[in-house]
């Protein structure tokens, strides 16, 4: 497809140059550092699952042993792998009998490194074949199925993951390509992932392993009668992003929302440890097949959309950098953006059609993640309708690839029943009605929507600029993405970073490089 | 089996609703906004929107939850359920029940001017991929169009000896169908003819519970189609052939 | 502004030259006959209102008393003037004293014609310049005010003129640009206009000309306080064509849905009476500056509004041409047109951009009716609002002139205070967030749009050349428009029309072909 | 006065209503939609729309009239007017009546993490052409941003001797901001401070009746400003100092 909106190609190669040089600067931070829930990725990815009777879980229990008890610095991998050695214990011996007093990591000496990848490989090929499995599986359907150019995606937030079947069930039948289950208010704060099926949550689902399972079950039901693929969504971002990236890998979930710079302005999660946890999590998906979504549309609902949109590109490159080290194909990099300008501002639309078009064309192959209006959807139920209308048609203009439902209820609970369905009806009226609106609409040479495009690539090119003179930690430091400042030190989870002794090993993260350059 | 609305949760009651008051968008308009909602059985009701549409006219959104209960076990099913039989069914059931054709007349009638219904029912090409009356082998349909006089229309019935009469009616702005609807009755009443007729009734805003206050045999809404009526109707004449 | 369709300009031409063709035939039909309301209608211009004991209004009483007694084919004028002639009274004192049975107007001897002129002269003066200085007011107030691209047209129909006041108030204040007051279903059927105000009707309130006054007042009212004229619309269509027509100047009203096709179509009334009555009322709003509606936009909503849009683009340029006949100049040719296709058939929305645009550039200075969806709009309110939004955007779109607003409720009911605010809101938000949007998007070189508006074209000149073949009054026997066939002496009416004898006159008619000769 | 919902005439009680059954559109459907509606109080309830969103679960919107009458002359305002001072007033009012800074705490407490309302009442900038109190003189003001645990924000408060506290309240899912506000007044008495301080909460689904009826001064829900909470808060002070 023919550009509409003749953007400077090479303002455009200037940002990702500065893209890579301030992802450099934290890349070169973060590589000596790793967290608690990078390590308890790795032993979810050996095998490790369960909780004791305080349902803590077993690799949070393992990992604190090793914080307590013995030198965290080089990582649990080593720790585990002495444990079986000397043990002779299986794996699934281990955790059966593991008590976290009996200290039944830290009691041995440990191996050598070598030694402990050798002991490790058969568990770690084990959930690297389930993977790919899932993987296979998913590829199958959607050859079976087919693609759509815009997948409709819409959540559910009951709270109870029974409750949420029967609606995402209902969703899908209605028309929803993709079903996001929101997790509970408080979740992403917590470090540790909870167990089990639950049925109580606030404003969300929490994200669970067998939460997963289920909704993965009923998804694939659903998808089976509808003859298309319906994918499943979660949350990644948070304390927890690398554990949940292996739980939603190995039980072939399809998106995670995934952004460390989402946890840090609006969670006030440390940045140091989120760039890491989001680095090891980016490969798993990139590992997994699963599209990451990024929250820049978050910029929006708390600044200005229309004087900040600079932000959300500028950022989206940074992001695109971050994923590329990650190993994560174009086509996995689900951007964010956000149709959120207010509809009081003349011409609005054709702002938001340029803002979205100009997003289209400089990331062709990424499967955008476009979301619907929120901030200025108030309680009249009939004028959200409309707005959420007008979005729609912004996204069939612009070939958006993953469309976020707007509901006309935004304003006022988490969906009901018939909000989500009246909501997919206004979709794919206007995806018929407008079908090649797309091919049909011009826009016309040097007005409002070329001017807007060019615009806010200069000013997302200036503001690279400005991050690449100092860093992306100074930048968040100083307030510059949804004018929310968060101190390098400061936030959550900081706690949980620790230096990499230099006889730190990740097997998981060895074995997937090891992928990777296979490739 | 005990049901309530279904918002976000299995059984919460949640319901919205919308309405304008005459009183402006502020505090004691909200409190009227919640008194009439907690008249209508509303708990703990949200005005989420208030608009001043007009000096003293406000404009409210409102959800809440209703504690009510409907038992589905004593509901009676007062519109008439589509009945599986196709075009050729009705066909076939004509032929084999009735050795001549069925004479059915239809109208919009008063001053009524809306054909669209009726034609849907009656014509040839029919309406939304159902034929019409006039497709049906062993059916002789009249279609005597809109703003037909009740007494035309019994006079023509009459003439043509009809055995069903189709009324459509759209117009319901004060009742005036509910008028002419029930004179059509009286006329055939004083006709002698209403026992001659099966008599139904069709359009947007019909039911067939209205219908059958009114003193008609049936009455059909939206979504109905010529087989529906059709299938209702010959059924209707076996059973009085009986 | 540039064309954007590439429409085949001489086809175009070709068109016009076939509507003059067909209208010539009509013409020489209608030229020697009158009808009933024409004479009631010289009348009214002559100053003759009020009612008797039974509300037969007194031009009624009068017509029929030359209908019965003496010779109408002569026309009321004369018989009038002969009155006052031989009577010695003032045409008041003629009205307060007339009664039926006296044989008030064919007791007298028939004066000379010319005589007849003279003697009426000063009444037709006096309500000639009553009409001109509502023109003039008019004008006044829109320099004043200004005009807008496109006006929001709503309508009232409670049957209360009061309630209606009051429903008007709010919708001009909520910006609202035309009200009109739709009639009680009965009246366009009735042989005489009811008088006074009312408060009784159904699905509308009865078009009097007390109630002309009433809702001229109250919008002059609103109108000062929003600084706008708001222009009030009424119907003319039906038995009493230009009867209402003559009300309709004397009241300044702007606007008046005036067209035989759909008299003779939707409410069948006799082909002869309407073609006679449109012809005179259409003079008298060329000399008041009214501007006419025609109905072609209820062609679609008993036919298939894709596959019959030509039929629309036909009739326009009859209804044109007839215009041109009685004097209106383009600016009053409120031609009609609506979006009616099904929104479930694929590119439903292009087509109806197609068509829309289409008419604005045959008719490029006529202020064009756009009529809402209606037929596919059902109960569910919210995706009638979603519907309405789309039209909404092909107005903007387009740069249609007068907008109908699409009623969430229009499956309903006639629409509730809040319907039409929200409508009103619904349609100032699409102006706002779009304001630029017909300079900024172009269409596709023989694109959907572009091919579509050619073949509506190309069907058009077909369509119209057939009925140049044979006749108008043929193609409405052969039901060639909406699917609905009229006799040429069928229908209601029929008794009202009588031939004009030789010497026959109309002094209102001959003084408004003066006038327009002297321009 | 006696009011009643306007539709299309003074007086005749119309609302809309749409909400989900659990049961299939069919003549059932409708009989549990309208059955509803009824006990809703609804007289002559017309469903004019219903459609299946899921197995066994129907989607209906209904149009009626409601008898109720709302008598406005019983009306209790349950919400605080906008007294209408401006920011100079206020600063006025300060000045004049106390001879020091009044010190303004407020966050979104709990796990909330919307700070935009908080914001929009405290940041120097405002919003929607209000200032925040950050920019009011004679005002000390603290914005502690979101997700603050109540205990942090009762320290802070005791720390800078507050004289107003703000808590900001936007999540309301299963009445979780409901807890949290309790907790808060919990706390406060437990310290012994619930006397010394104005307590106000905010938020979008937060009114003043809810507010009080949780043991708080006041509630401010939309399209109130920093100036709404100003005067209120001031004026309290000022009694209190009396
Ligand atoms: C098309 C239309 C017109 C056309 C009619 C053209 C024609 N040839 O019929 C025109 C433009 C002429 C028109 C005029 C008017 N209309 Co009109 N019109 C409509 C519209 C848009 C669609 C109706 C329609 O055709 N539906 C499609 C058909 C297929 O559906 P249906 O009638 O419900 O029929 C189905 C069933 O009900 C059933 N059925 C119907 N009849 C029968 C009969 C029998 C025996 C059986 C078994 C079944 C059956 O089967 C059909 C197929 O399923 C509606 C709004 C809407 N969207 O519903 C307004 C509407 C019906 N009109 C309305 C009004 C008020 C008028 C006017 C009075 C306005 C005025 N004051 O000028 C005029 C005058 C008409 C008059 N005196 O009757 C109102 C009625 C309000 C009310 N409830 O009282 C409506 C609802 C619009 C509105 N919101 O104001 N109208
Ligand atoms: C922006 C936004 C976000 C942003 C917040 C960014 C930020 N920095 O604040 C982000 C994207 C981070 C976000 C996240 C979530 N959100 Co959110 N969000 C919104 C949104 C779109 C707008 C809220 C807003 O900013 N309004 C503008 C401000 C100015 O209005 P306001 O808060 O009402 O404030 C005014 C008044 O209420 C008053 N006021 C407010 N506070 C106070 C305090 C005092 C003392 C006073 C006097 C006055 C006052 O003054 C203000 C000016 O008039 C709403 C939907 C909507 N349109 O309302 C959803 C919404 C609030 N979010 C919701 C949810 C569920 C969430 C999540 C929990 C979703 C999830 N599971 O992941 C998360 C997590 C948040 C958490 N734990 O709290 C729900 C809440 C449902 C409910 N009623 O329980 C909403 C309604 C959306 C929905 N329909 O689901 N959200
Ligand atoms: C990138 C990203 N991650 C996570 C979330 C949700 O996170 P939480 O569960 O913390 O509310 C969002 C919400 O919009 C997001 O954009
Ligand atoms: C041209 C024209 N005249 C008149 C009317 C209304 O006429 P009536 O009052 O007969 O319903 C319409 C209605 O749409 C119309 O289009």
């Amino acid at each position: 497809m023919e550009s509409k909106l003749k953007l400077n190609q090479s303002l455009i190669e200037e940002c990702r140059t500065l893209a890579k040089k301030i992802t450099d600067e934290v890349e070169k931070e973060i590589k000596t550092r790793s967290t608690v829930t990078v390590e308890r990725t790795v032993l979810r990815l050996l095998g490790v699952d369960g909780v004791n009777q305080f349902d803590e879980p077993l690799p949070n229990q393992m990992v604190d042993e090793v914080v307590e008890k013995g030198d965290i610095s080089k990582g649990i991998s080593i720790y585990i792998a002495s444990a079986l050695y000397h043990s002779g214990l299986s794996l699934e011996q281990l955790i059966n009998n593991y008590n976290h007093s009996d200290n039944c990591l830290t009691k041995y000496p440990l191996i050598k490194t070598n030694k402990a990848k050798e002991i490790l490989q058969p568990y770690i090929k084990a959930s690297f074949e389930r993977i790919l499995e899932n993987r296979k599986t998913r590829n199958k359907l959607f050859e079976r199925y087919g693609k759509n150019p815009t997948d409709l995606y819409v959540i559910v937030a009951t709270g109870n993951i029974y409750e949420d079947v029967v609606q995402a069930k209902a969703a899908a039948k209605a028309g929803a390509d993709i079903i996001a289950v929101i997790r509970s208010t408080g979740q992403s704060l917590l470090d540790y992932v909870p167990y089990g099926a639950t049925t109580e949550g606030f404003g969300g689902t929490f994200a669970t392993q067998e939460n997963f399972k289920i909704m993965r079950k009923a998804l694939d039901e659903v998808g089976l009668e509808e003859k298309r693929y319906i994918k499943l969504v979660n949350y990644a971002s948070g304390l927890c992003m690398p554990e949940i990236a292996a739980m939603a890998a190995i039980e072939r979930l399809d998106v995670l929302l995934n952004d460390s710079m989402y946890g840090i302005i609006f969670r006030d999660i440390n940045m140091q440890r989120t760039f890491i946890d989001q680095h090891f999590s980016r490969m798993i998906n990139a590992f997994a097949g699963i599209i990451i979504n990024t929250g820049e549309d978050n910029y929006l609902t708390t600044s200005d959309a229309y004087s900040e949109a600079h932000t959300v590109l500028a950022s989206q490159f940074i992001n695109e950098e971050f994923a590329y080290r990650a190993h994560l194909k174009e086509e996995l990099m689900g951007l964010g953006h956000a149709f959120e300008i207010d509809p009081e501002i003349e011409d609005s639309f054709l702002y938001e059609v340029a803002q979205a078009q100009m997003a289209r064309e400089i990331f062709p192959n990424a499967p955008l993640k476009y979301m619907p209006p929120t901030k200025h959807i108030s309680g009249n139920v009939f004028k959200a309708y409309e707005q959420n209308t007008l979005f729609n048609i912004a996204t069939q203009l612009t070939g958006q690839s993953i469309h976020l439902l707007g509901m006309m209820t935004e304003a006022i609970h988490t969906p009901f029943l018939a909000d989500r369905f009246l909501a997919i009806s206004n979709a794919k009226m206007i995806q018929k009605s407008m079908a090649s609106i797309r091919e049909e609409f011009l826009f016309k040479q040097d007005g409002i929507i070329q001017k807007r495009a060019s615009e806010v690539l200069e000013k997302a090119n200036q503001l690279l600029s400005q991050i690449a003179s100092t860093s992306l930690f100074d930048a968040l430091e100083n307030g510059i993405f949804a004018g929310v400042k968060r101190p390098f030190s400061g936030g959550k989870g900081l706690d949980g970073v620790f230096l990499k002794s230099s006889d730190y090993i990740n097997v998981v993260s060895d074995a997937l490089e090891v992928r990777f350059n296979e490739n | 089996m005990k049901i309530r609305p279904y918002g976000d949760t299995s059984h919460d009651g949640k319901v919205q609703l919308s309405f304008t008051l005459p009183v402006s968008s502020n505090g004691l308009g909200i409190s009227a906004a919640k008194e009439l909602a907690k008249k209508m059985g509303l708990v703990n009701p949200q005005v989420v929107h208030m608009e001043d549409i007009h000096e003293g006219y406000c404009f409210f959104v409102v959800y809440g939850s209703v504690p009510y209960e409907i038992e589905t076990d004593l509901l009676k099913n007062e519109e008439i359920e589509n009945v599986s039989l196709s075009k050729e069914d009705i066909e076939a059931l004509i032929e084999r029940n009735f050795n001549r054709e069925l004479v059915f007349v239809g109208a919009s009638t008063g001053s009524d001017a809306h054909t669209v219904g009726i034609d849907a029912i009656m014509n040839m090409k029919g309406f939304a991929g159902h034929y019409g009356l006039e497709r049906y082998k062993g059916i002789r349909a009249y279609n005597l169009g809109s703003q037909v006089e009740n007494e035309e229309f019994v006079r023509f019935a009459r003439k043509v000896k009809a055995d069903v009469l189709l009324v459509s009616q759209t117009v319901t702005q004060k009742d005036v169908h509910i008028k002419n609807l029930i004179h059509l009755v009286e006329l055939l009443e004083a006709e002698n003819m209403r026992k001659d007729v099966i008599l139904i009734a069709g359009g947007a805003r019909i039911t067939n519970e209205l219908a059958k206050e009114l003193g008609y045999d049936a009455g059909f809404g939206p979504k109905k189609y010529a087989e529906d009526v059709a299938a209702y109707a010959v059924e209707r004449l076996i059973e009085k052939n009986k």
